[in-house]
């Protein structure tokens, strides 16, 4: 029963999967950049989650053509709205990080978290 | 209602946001008229604000749909008693940014001041606006804005620690916004809606009731790395010390209420006490990790002689109070979180405005350096002094009020252990300023700080207006109370 | 140890998560509450009332306008974060990789990359056009625009995107989302409407829709150039090195 | 039919996610996360969202791989 509902719920059992690994990475890895990557993967994870959501089986892409008969079965257009939105902050945020990072770079030489806290002693 | 006054609601975001858009094209034209500008903008929100406020406690919550459409199909602008909260953003947004003016000119690149301002304006705007909003998603948005603004606004001194600090706030930063937005998708999920009120509407219709548990543990989660609750609070010190003194005058007065604020949305107007969800364990266990994080807080900042760093951990330990009252979700504990919530703003933003302006004349931040400046800035050090007096709760203070409203709603949920806890990380409070206080008076200076007079004027008039609201707060401690009552009684539904 | 702590950790977490994804409304069902509550209007009336056959450009321009202001902010927001942190570019004191690179790009990069740059934009200014009737509008437009710029910059070098693209050009033009956003609201509450609002009932049918059109427009082109040159700028901050 | 193809990308996603984390070389990390957000794009295609599509190939695997690859250059290429 369990397994069945979570075959049809496939999607987000891999996107929370996707969110889990993408904070094991985050944790666990020392070096800034991949713990950047981590958290790209975390962001994506959560709008594959949000787009599932509005996933309508057999449904069309949200945009009216001329000509279209009524009574098609459109997907819901509004987590993509806000997926659109979403993007945009992942993207600000990286951009914000790695300009931490090359700044962080210059100054202590090292990308390394361990190494990086040993020097704040 | 008629007129242009009807807009206020959207206006009190769009013109800091329209100011912060435009000041880079002022800093590209003449660089000194940045600051002017900021603060001629701050003053017109505020101007807004103040009008806002009168306006609720005359006739109520205001409601301002955005493009006409009507809540759940578009973005609804909710001005109730707890977005009251702007009034006081946008008076101390502006009171930091006069004391920004000569701080800036000698702690920046000049290439940097231009950004320095754009960036204030966008916190505050971000703030502003995180608070008015009625929509789950909305909110979403405006966290990121203050978020990366704050991120920015640490880093921008560009000395060798701060990126660091930064980058350690920003890492957790994001991921708590991604809880939020996981949590935001998982209610989206059931309730199909984002409106906050309407979402609180279908809450009561579904039956996953699992899935609302889920979403508001991952809301609690979010929140509370942005108010710094223990266990989640690694970052607050660092950054909030580390950062330009008007920065963190900013970030810990106001940045981190954030945090409280979003907590406030999620558990008591959008999931609601009496609501389907019966989250009494959750707040049970959210009101000992605020007694952990008071005593916490305030017995480290007891350790430290750096005193920006004592005031950070000061904030941690203030953060307790407020959440502890909160959650213990009874009317004398939630009133006293709330009045806290107003009152640790104004204090703490006295505190590290007055640390920035003894930073900028002395260039010492460690309190062994500073022994005996207490004769040489007296204001400022006076202003330090009733700071510390009200934040410790001696009786007419506004801190003792909110102290003892929590200590009446710990007693009245039943848990005087949370009430002892309190008592304790009072003591350690009480301790540090007096350690503060003794030094700054009461020690021979070591160093030559003969010359050393008081600050700028610029700096002494926000320091100053600041404390006397303080003083104010203490003789009128119940005035917030105007707004803060009906908010609670709304909450207690 | 640590590690594995973390691993259980994140384990539980993830059960934790299925266990409420196995209450979740199951994937994909038209009958969800999702596609029963608030979208129905949108997919029924979102044509009509939003002025866009693409129903999600609709949603994002009007329904939600202010979310997507919000979302034009936070792009501003990041730039200045990476200017408070690195500084702009500037001419005497900076060069790029290219240029300190022992191997200079490739002919046959350099005259592919040229050929290339102009169907690109060209691609960017339809996607940011015709937003409202395909996949596309301005964000996603910018985001193309901004791609080649930093495609440009990669191959010719900083000091070549600098003499291109100059400062006064480039300041106005990364605000240019937010102000158009202020102006289109603007001339709501000029009519008496609310902010974001682009019908004005004051007006006679044809002229608010032509309004309409005109303010989605300048909304959609707004976004879109200052996505671009904000992702250049971002690039050209981060790529740039300071000269010794 | 198809939903068997979205099962089999679903699981790349998750496979290219552990390479990123295995994978030691950050250059490689960063084509394999590439990758990841081109997956992503197809399920979204996949999911009847062209939009998101469209933008996630654009900012996910273009942009944002690409301040990623300039960070590397400027820092450090090796992990450890």
């Amino acid at each position: 029963m369990i397994v069945q509902k979570l075959g049809a719920n496939f999607n987000y059992v891999i996107a929370t999967l996707l969110f889990c690994i993408g904070l094991f990475t985050v944790i666990t890895k020392p070096n800034l950049i991949k713990k950047f990557m981590g958290l790209n993967i975390m962001e994506a994870s959560v709008f594959l989650f949000i787009v599932s959501v509005g996933a309508v089986r057999e449904g069309s892409a949200p945009i009216v053509v001329k000509g279209m008969e009524k009574g098609v079965q459109f997907v819901n257009p509004l987590p993509q709205a806000l997926i659109l939105t979403g993007i945009v902050v992942a993207v600000s945020t990286t951009a914000l990080a790695l300009a931490l990072m090359i700044k962080l770079y210059e100054q202590c030489g090292t990308l390394d978290a361990d190494e990086l806290k040993g020097m704040e002693e | 209602m008629a007129g242009v006054s009807g807009h206020f609601p959207i206006l009190i975001v769009v013109v800091p946001l329209v100011g912060a858009a435009l000041t880079p094209l002022i800093g590209h034209w003449r660089r000194r008229l940045c600051m002017p500008w900021a603060a001629l903008v701050m003053l017109f929100t505020f101007a807004m604000t103040a009008f806002l406020g009168v306006r609720l406690s005359l006739h109520g919550p205001i409601g301002y749909h955005l493009g006409s459409w009507e809540p759940p199909f578009g973005i609804e602008i909710y001005f109730d008693y707890v977005a009251a909260l702007t009034f006081v953003i946008a008076l101390f947004g502006f009171l930091v940014i006069i004391f920004s003016k000569r701080y800036v000119e000698k702690e920046l690149e000049e290439a940097k001041i231009s950004t320095y301002y754009t960036l204030i304006l966008l916190i505050l705007a971000g703030m502003i606006g995180f608070v008015v909003t009625g929509d789950m998603f909305n909110l979403f948005v405006f966290l990121e804005i203050i978020s990366l603004s704050g991120y920015a606004l640490i880093a921008i001194g560009g000395e060798k620690l701060t990126a660091m600090a930064a980058f350690k706030y920003l890492l957790v930063g994001a991921i708590s916004s991604l809880c939020v937005l996981l949590g935001v998708a998982f209610l989206y999920s059931i309730t199909g809606t984002l409106n906050m009120r309407d979402i609180s509407h279908m809450l009561t219709l579904t039956d996953a009731t699992r899935v609302a548990s889920v979403a508001l543990a991952l809301f609690i989660v979010g929140f509370a790395v942005k108010a710094a609750m223990f266990p989640l609070h690694i970052w607050l010190p660092d950054a909030h010390a580390l950062a330009p003194s008007p920065v963190s005058a900013l970030l810990s007065g106001l940045v981190v209420k954030t945090g409280i604020v979003g907590m406030i949305r999620v558990l008591f107007n959008v999931y609601r006490i009496n609501g389907p969800l019966n989250y009494g364990p959750v707040l049970n266990i959210m009101a000992w990790l605020a007694g952990i994080t008071i005593i916490l807080g305030a017995f480290f900042a007891f350790f430290q002689n750096d005193i920006k760093m004592m005031f950070a951990y000061s904030t941690i330990s203030n953060i307790g109070y407020i959440v502890m009252g909160l959650s213990l979700a009874s009317y004398f504990g939630i009133v006293g979180g709330l009045i806290h919530v107003f009152n640790h703003a104004l204090i703490k933003t006295t505190l590290f405005l007055c640390a920035g302006a003894i930073i900028y004349k002395t260039g010492y931040r460690k309190l062994a350096d500073l022994q005996g400046i207490g004769k040489k800035m007296p204001i400022t050090m006076g202003a330090i002094v009733i700071a510390a007096v009200s934040i410790v709760g001696i009786p007419p203070t506004a801190g003792f009020i909110c102290k003892w409203f929590i200590i009446l709603g710990a007693i009245e949920a039943g848990k005087p252990v949370l009430a002892g806890m309190l008592l304790l990380g009072s003591l350690f409070i009480v301790a540090y300023y007096v350690k503060i206080i003794n030094a700054a008076f009461f020690r021979e200076p070591v160093h030559e700080i003969t010359e050393v007079d008081e600050a700028p004027a610029s700096m002494l008039i926000p320091i100053v207006i600041l404390a006397i609201g303080c003083l104010l707060m203490g003789v009128f401690a119940y005035a917030p109370l105007a707004f803060i009552r009906p908010a609670v009684t709304g909450f207690l539904r | 140890m640590r590690k594995f702590l973390i691993f259980l950790c994140l384990a539980i977490c993830w059960v934790v998560f299925l266990s409420a994804v196995v209450e979740m409304p199951p994937f994909g069902d038209p009958a969800n509450i999702t596609n029963r509550h608030v979208v129905p209007r949108y997919l029924e009336e979102g044509v009509e009332e939003g002025g866009a056959s693409n129903i999600v450009t609709g949603i994002i321009l009007n329904y939600r306008g202010y979310d997507t202001m919000g979302e034009v902010t936070v792009i501003f927001t990041a730039l200045a974060g990476v200017l408070a942190v690195l500084k702009r570019e500037d001419v005497k004191t900076s060069t790029t990789m290219v240029a300190t690179s022992p191997v200079g790009p490739s002919l046959i990069v350099t005259t592919v990359v040229k050929l290339l740059i102009p169907f690109i934009v060209l691609f960017a200014v339809y996607t940011i056009l015709h937003g409202d009737v395909s996949p596309g509008g301005g964000f996603q437009g910018g985001a193309v625009f901004g791609a080649s710029m930093i495609h440009y910059t990669l191959i010719f070098g900083l000091l070549t995107y600098m003499r291109k693209i100059r400062l006064a050009v480039k300041v106005p033009l990364e605000s240019a989302a937010i102000l158009s956003f202020a102006i289109a609201g603007f001339i709501g509450l000029f009519f008496g409407q609310k902010f974001l609002t682009f019908l004005m009932p004051a007006l006679s049918h044809e002229a608010q829709y032509l309004l309409r059109h005109a303010m989605l427009l300048l909304i959609e082109v707004g976004i879109g150039v200052a996505t671009g040159i904000i992702f250049g700028s971002i690039f050209a901050s981060l790529e740039k090195v300071e000269r010794i | 039919m198809l939903w068997r193809l979205d099962i089999i990308l679903l699981l790349f996603l998750v496979a290219t996610a552990l390479g990123v984390y295995v994978t030691k070389d950050l250059m490689a990390a960063s084509i394999i996360f590439s990758a990841y957000s081109l997956t992503m794009a197809i399920v979204w295609q996949q999911l009847s969202a062209p939009d998101l599509a469209l933008t996630e190939a654009a900012v996910g695997a273009g942009v944002t791989t690409v301040l990623f690859l300039i960070t590397i250059s400027k820092t450090v290429r090796r992990e450890d």
